[in-house]
């Protein structure tokens, strides 16, 4: 799997540079898309998007070691909160789902149609 | 030469009365309609005092712009609050002036919603002014739709259905989405050529002095020219209103109340012809000589197939909304004979027919008040419980169908002898115009107000006092005043339109010829 | 080389448990997977000398977030989730081969020379260091977020809420 | 100078004042128009007397810039001449026998007081028409004398036949200045190359323009076409053939308007025109020749309509077309002097007839010949002075139309024999429907059926009779105080010939309408009878009423009119607008159905777009 994502020099991928964080989180976030494109559960999206917000937290502190300043970190905070703030609305409103709807299947949520 | 009134440009005066009416009026409380009237009138008034004086200081010997007033606004892109008045503008804001006063009188009758109802027409109203006074392409543009936008809830608010036999043939609703959409869309279409044109100038100022200057010494591209002009032709020309974008306006008339129907036909579709002569003729002089025989044919559709809708219809203010088409062809017209004196004629109509019309909206509404029905075979015998009203009636009548010794008159006219040479063609079909005009005016007087009197209008009264007699009053009066003595304010357009077409009409000059004499005239048909 | 052994342990475990959270059916799993999913990465930011992310990472996600997750699907009682019908099927397919689409064109931008030399630094991420740039640089940005969360917990409260009126 | 500006504008001072202050005070209002007028009246005798006494006074001209602009001028002013001299004579003096006479007509009218005011903005008016400098003065006067007319026939606007004939005059007139207008728009196009040069000014057109046409820079074919058009306006407003037919109708109004404005002055305003651009249509003889055909077809025609006509007022009114077709005649025959002549004399004897009738209205509510009768007996004054009037017209010798009626016939005996028998017949005609009428009305026993009606038929009061007797006396003596002398032309040597059959012709009309209406000898019916052919197309007006109702309702106003509103309503609104909106709306339907409601939906097309996006950023 590495040889054929990766095109670095032989055994350069024993040397852990930030390139190899920031792939990862490339892979993470593909991951978490992939999730939220497939699942129905309303929580279960909740949750992909959790994973690819820290997939991009990664990429963030990533680059902030590679370029030597604090401002991915910075920015990682942020996106913190951010996601608090999402995970609690969006809990709510699954709560309300739930609770009007009877169901948390996002199939069958369709009151943004036409 | 800037006069100011207590330290106030006397242009902002005009401008901003009306606006700082509205405000007051929006602080005011609701139940207080009286105090709301008496503040927009005063407003209108001040604004109507401060044209009547710019009229009569305007200086006809010196020309050009007078009482400028010019406060830098947005360097990095040339933005200005430049106002000032030459003899085109001022005329047509004496016109507004008149029109507005008198409709915030003729306002008296709105019912309800006094405070929201006045809030609207006042910023309307300085609107309208802010287009004639402006001198840079962004605030005219602002302006243009700072007049356009209160239309809607005027219309959809406080106007009425058009109906027939008592089915609705068409509602307000209807009217004021049209109206708005076709304005609007009208001017997106004008604003791509203002900017397309403010690009190809160098993208330095939307001052229209400076950009007129700057053409004089070097004009843009006649290509450019020929490509910018159509847009803003059609763009403004929708609300003058141009065949065949004609049809928000009968209908946006017949569904607005008469105050609004009052501004809207008497000023607002001036504002597109004005756009037209200012910016379109006026800045690109080598597209206008391409496109203005175009122009000077679908006048005339405007002119007889407008007359002959008219003809037609049964809803007095259809009537009078059909006819308003049709007289802007002649307006059109007289702005597409490019020679000094149909332009003179055009602008001049711009006045007449604001003035006439506005008095005619003014009736009707009146009339509607009294009758609630606006339907022809319904209506009858009018004269004999309002005659004062059926006098004006007729007065507005005659003016429409150019009647000698009302402004309509000198008009036309004027139109006809500077277009006579040109187009020929079109000035024969323009005078057969002014027969149909004869022709649904006459039977509308005749099916209003003569014939005998029917009991269901036994309780309808006539303007009794004489605060309500005013408006008309001072509408005839106008009229009156220059159809009979054109002479003077003849003058004071003539000063801007013949350096005005002298300009319009010169070759593109090469810069090293430009010294050389100016080149005579030339009429292409 | 340790680094390598701790990277690749890491980062192999956090892909595990990313495709657990993903496509685990019960929900509770993919909770507990997540919780793996933060901490893997919390060990990763450790390794990257971003302590102070770490430490939120644990405190706030695994810590706040997760509990909440955990909560709302006690509260719900979810039942495992039924296989996807056919008929948004197209749309599981084409996204799924957007996604990867994606992952693709990321790699092989990432393939490119980078803007910069990515040249390890020596960065510290202490509290006091990033504290210095919250209150300076960032002294707005991170005033508004207390309006953000003010505005969800409203928002949660509004939301969430039994109707009383009925 | 000062008294020629007072001619013209006393009325208008008069309407003005009487729309000010005296609405709602009928006898001030009356005193206002009749000192108006009477002043104007007054400050034209002291110009005719000046002209007698110094015939180098005349012509003179003032006049001040109305319009002035660098390419454009246009002056408003006051020509007097020998021409306009007469006429502003005939309008002021007859205006104002028949403004006194109106006092009494009209007293205890409603709208008394609007009366006045119109007719004296009608006089100002007219004697703007009479004179003016020039074409757009004239054009100015012109429609404002419609304009008058349209008001003063719909005085009693709520008879529907009163308004609806106001209308139809007003109308036929506007048709006919269209062409009117457009000859005078061609006129100035034609008198100079460029704008400053072109002017409207008589003068100055007369002497110019036969040399721009010897230089050959107006095209051949232009000054014939600008003669018709220019003739348009006469034809409607002297009511000539086909354009006639609103001038029986406008009889609706109050009689002192048909004598004042339908008789003896708006009408005449056609010829008074021809007269004054005499020099324009003596270049173009097709022209005239055109001008005479009219006029003596007009004659001819509208005598024949006044045989079979019933109502008092609509006879003479076709008499009024018949003679105003003379009139035309004489011009087109190059008769200036002639015309103008006519015109003064019927002016007199016209008002006379009509002020008669009115006051035959005013004593008997009645004015159908046939349910009149026996009117000698009641109205003896009223019947004499008609009579005077009606033998005027007649031609009987020694009064005043026979003098004038004498030079039309002698000078189309000398240029067109066709013309010259067509005036003749109708002279015949004349004087059998004139003396039917007066027959009929004034003879006789008073009608059965109509006792209620004028049983209490009663002579007018003095205020009435005066000005009638003034007219009369003016119709008996206008042939012997040498107009056409004043007019300063050559005028056609008396004929014994041609007056001997006139004389003839009118001995013959007078006698058969005695021996028909008085004494019985023929019976009407029967006459009638046995000319079935010409009598059923006299009674239904040569259908040219019907035909132009016909096209009116028909082609105008539900074809043509109705065509374009359709095009309005199905094409531009329904095709082109509604179109357009139909089509964005179906835009919107179908686009729609992209909003799935699906979240997951969005997301995709968000992750596309980004892909999208990428794909172009970092193109491979």
């Amino acid at each position: 799997m590495p040889s054929l994502l990766f095109s670095t020099p032989h055994l350069a991928w024993l040397m852990i540079s930030p390139t190899h964080y920031v792939r990862l989180s490339a892979v993470l976030f593909a991951i978490g898309l992939m999730g939220l494109m497939t699942r129905r559960n309303v929580l279960m999206i909740l949750l992909c998007i959790e994973v690819m917000f820290n997939a991009a937290n990664l990429a963030f502190v990533a680059y902030a070691r590679a370029w030597g300043n604090l401002d991915g970190h910075v920015v990682v905070f942020f996106i913190i909160t951010v996601a608090a703030a999402e995970v609690t609305v969006g809990l709510a409103i699954a709560i309300l789902l739930a609770r009007q709807l009877k169901t948390l299947n996002a199939d069958e949520v369709r009151l943004l149609k036409w | 030469m800037v006069s100011a009134v207590l330290g106030v440009p006397l242009l902002v005066l005009i401008l901003l009365a009306p606006m700082a009416g509205a405000l007051m009026i929006a602080l005011l409380p609701e139940h207080r309609p009286a105090l709301i009237r008496r503040v927009a009138v005063t407003a209108a008034s001040l604004s109507l005092a401060g044209a009547v004086y710019a009229i009569l200081t305007y200086n006809t010997a010196a020309g050009g712009y007078q009482h400028e007033v010019c406060v830098p606004w947005i360097h990095s892109l040339g933005i200005g609050f430049h106002l000032g008045v030459d003899g085109i503008s001022v005329v047509l804001v004496l016109l507004h002036a008149l029109c507005a006063f008198t409709g915030v009188l003729i306002s008296y009758a709105i019912p309800q919603r006094v405070k929201e109802y006045f809030i609207f027409y006042l910023t309307l109203i300085t609107g309208v002014f802010g287009v004639f006074l402006s001198l840079d392409l962004f605030f005219f543009y602002f302006f243009y739709e700072m007049a356009v936008i209160p239309m809607y809830p005027l219309i959809g608010v406080w106007g009425s259905d058009v109906k027939e036999r008592g089915v609705v043939k068409f509602s307000k609703e209807y009217a004021t989405m049209k109206l708005t959409i076709y304005l609007t869309l009208g001017a997106v279409v004008a604003l791509v050529g203002l900017l397309w044109l403010y690009v190809s100038a160098g993208a330095t100022t939307f001052d229209l002095v400076a950009l007129q200057q700057q053409f004089a010494g070097s004009p843009l591209d006649p290509g450019l020219q020929r490509a910018i002009f159509p847009l803003l032709a059609i763009g403004f020309g929708v609300i003058a209103p141009m065949w065949p974008l004609h049809s928000w306006s009968p209908i946006g008339h017949a569904a607005a109340p008469s105050a609004v129907s009052m501004l809207h036909a008497g000023v607002l579709m001036k504002l597109g012809s004005y756009a037209i002569i200012r910016l379109a003729v006026g800045l690109l002089p080598a597209g206008a000589q391409t496109w203005l025989p175009w122009l000077a044919v679908v006048c005339v559709m405007n002119i007889v197939y407008g007359g002959l809708v008219a003809m037609a219809q049964r809803d007095l203010k259809l009537i009078i909304g059909y006819s308003s088409s049709s007289h802007m062809g002649y307006v059109l017209l007289g702005i597409a004979c490019l020679s000094p004196l149909a332009l003179n004629g055009a602008v001049l109509l711009m006045f007449a027919h604001g003035i006439m019309t506005a008095l005619a909206f003014a009736l009707v509404g009146h009339l509607y008040d009294q009758t609630h029905t606006r339907y022809l075979p319904d209506l009858g015998g009018l004269a004999h419980q309002a005659p004062f009203i059926a006098g004006c009636g007729v007065i507005a009548a005659m003016a429409s169908s150019g009647l000698p010794g009302l402004a309509n008159f000198v008009a036309e006219l004027l139109v006809f002898l500077g277009g006579w040479v040109v187009y020929p063609v079109q000035m024969i079909l323009g005078v057969l115009g002014v027969v149909i005009t004869a022709i649904y005016m006459l039977r509308l007087v005749r099916g209003t107000f003569f014939g005998p009197s029917k009991p269901v209008f036994a309780r309808v009264t006539d303007a009794t006092t004489a605060f309500a007699k005013l408006p008309y009053l001072v509408l005839i009066g106008a009229l009156l005043a220059v159809g009979c003595w054109p002479g003077p304010l003849t003058r004071i357009i003539a000063s801007a339109t013949e350096p005005f077409i002298q300009q319009a009409t010169q070759q593109p000059v090469r810069a090293a010829t430009l010294t050389s004499t100016t080149q005579p005239e030339s009429h292409s048909p | 080389m340790t680094e390598a052994v701790f990277f690749y342990t890491f980062s192999g475990l956090a892909i595990l448990a990313a495709l657990s959270v993903a496509w685990n059916r019960r929900p509770i799993y993919s909770v507990l997977s997540l919780l793996v999913f933060m901490f893997c990465l919390a060990a990763l930011f450790i390794m990257l000398g971003a302590y102070f992310v770490a430490a939120l990472q644990v405190l706030l996600y695994a810590g706040a977030v997760l509990v909440l997750f955990l909560f709302v699907i006690m509260l719900l009682n979810l039942e495992p989730e039924a296989l996807a019908r056919m008929r948004l099927f197209t749309l599981r397919g084409v996204g799924t081969a957007a996604a990867s689409l994606l992952l693709a064109a990321l790699v092989a931008i990432l393939r490119r020379p980078g803007p910069a030399p990515i040249t390890p630094a020596t960065t510290i991420g202490s509290v006091e260091s990033i504290g210095q740039l919250l209150f300076t640089t960032y002294l707005i940005p991170f005033e508004l977020t207390s309006f953000l969360i003010l505005a969800a917990i409203i928002g949660a409260v509004t939301l969430a809420r039994q109707k009383s009126h009925d | 100078m000062v008294t020629a500006w007072l001619i013209l504008f006393a009325p208008l001072a008069a309407a003005i004042a009487i729309l000010l202050v005296a609405i709602h005070r009928p006898r001030l209002a009356s005193t206002l128009a009749i000192a108006g007028l009477g002043t104007s009246f007054a400050a034209t005798v002291w110009w005719f007397l000046q002209a007698l006494h110094q015939p180098m006074l005349l012509p003179s001209e003032t006049s001040v810039n109305w319009i002035s602009l660098p390419n454009l001028t246009i002056p408003f002013g006051i020509l007097l001449d020998q021409l306009s001299l007469l006429m502003a004579l005939v309008v002021t003096g007859v205006g104002s026998a028949i403004f006194i006479y109106s006092t009494g007509y009209m007293a205890g009218d409603a709208a008394y007081s609007r009366f006045f005011g119109v007719l004296s903005l009608f006089a100002f008016s007219m004697l703007t028409i009479v004179l003016s400098t020039n074409w757009i003065e004239l054009f100015m006067g012109w429609e404002l004398v419609g304009f008058c007319s349209y008001l003063l026939i719909g005085h009693w606007y709520a008879k529907p036949s009163a308004a609806d004939a106001g209308k139809k005059a007003f109308m036929v007139n506007r048709v006919a200045d269209f062409g009117f207008l457009l000859g005078i728009l061609a006129l100035w196009a034609a008198s100079g190359a460029t704008p400053a040069e072109r002017t409207f000014h008589f003068h100055t057109l007369q002497l110019r323009l036969p040399l721009l046409a010897h230089a050959g820079t107006i095209a051949a074919g232009t000054l014939p076409v600008i003669g018709v058009l220019i003739f348009c306006g006469p034809m409607g407003k002297s009511a000539q053939f086909p354009l006639h037919v609103w001038l029986p109708d406008a009889m609706e109004g109050p009689t002192p308007v048909s004598a004042l404005i339908h008789a003896a002055t708006m009408v005449a305003a056609g010829v008074y025109l021809l007269c004054r651009a005499f020099w324009l249509f003596e270049g173009v003889p097709q022209v005239l020749t055109l001008i005479a055909w009219v006029g003596g077809l007009t004659a001819f025609l509208s005598a024949g309509l006044a045989l079979v006509e019933n109502d008092l007022k609509r006879i003479l009114a076709y008499s009024t077309l018949s003679q105003l077709g003379y009139m035309v005649m004489a011009l087109g025959l190059g008769g200036r002097v002639a015309g103008m002549y006519h015109l003064t004399t019927h002016a007199f004897f016209k008002a006379l007839l009509f002020l008669a009738a009115g006051s035959v209205i005013h004593g008997t509510h009645e004015q159908d010949i046939h349910k009149l009768g026996g009117l000698w007996r009641s109205m003896r004054w009223t019947s004499l002075l008609f009579l005077i009037g009606a033998l005027a017209l007649a031609g009987f010798p020694g009064l005043s139309g026979f003098f004038s009626k004498e030079e039309i016939l002698v000078l189309a005996h000398e240029h067109s024999a066709p013309l010259y028998w067509i005036g003749t017949l109708t002279a015949g005609l004349t004087a059998f429907y004139i003396g039917r009428a007066w027959c009929v009305a004034f003879l006789g026993h008073p009608h059965a059926d109509s006792h209620s009606g004028h049983g209490a038929a009663h002579e007018s009061p003095p205020v009435m009779l005066i000005p009638l007797a003034l007219l009369a006396l003016l119709s008996l003596s206008a042939g012997y105080v040498g107009i056409p002398r004043f007019l300063g032309e050559h005028a056609e040597e008396f004929h014994w010939g041609v007056a001997i059959i006139s004389l003839i012709v009118v001995g013959l009309g007078l006698g058969l309408a005695w021996l028909i209406y008085y004494r019985r000898a023929i019976s009407a019916q029967q006459l009638a009878h046995a000319l079935a052919l010409p009598h059923t197309l006299l009674q239904h007006r040569y259908y040219i009423d019907d035909a132009y109702t016909w096209y009116v309702e028909t082609i105008q106003q539900r074809l043509i009119a109705g065509l374009c509103a359709w095009i309005e309503r199905a094409l531009i609104i329904g095709l082109f607008v509604n179109g357009i909106a139909w089509l964005t709306q179906t835009a919107g339907r179908v686009l729609r159905r992209l909003q799935t409601g699906v979240v997951q939906t969005y997301a995709l097309v968000f992750l596309l777009g980004i892909l999208a996006l990428l794909s172009r950023v970092f193109a491979w």
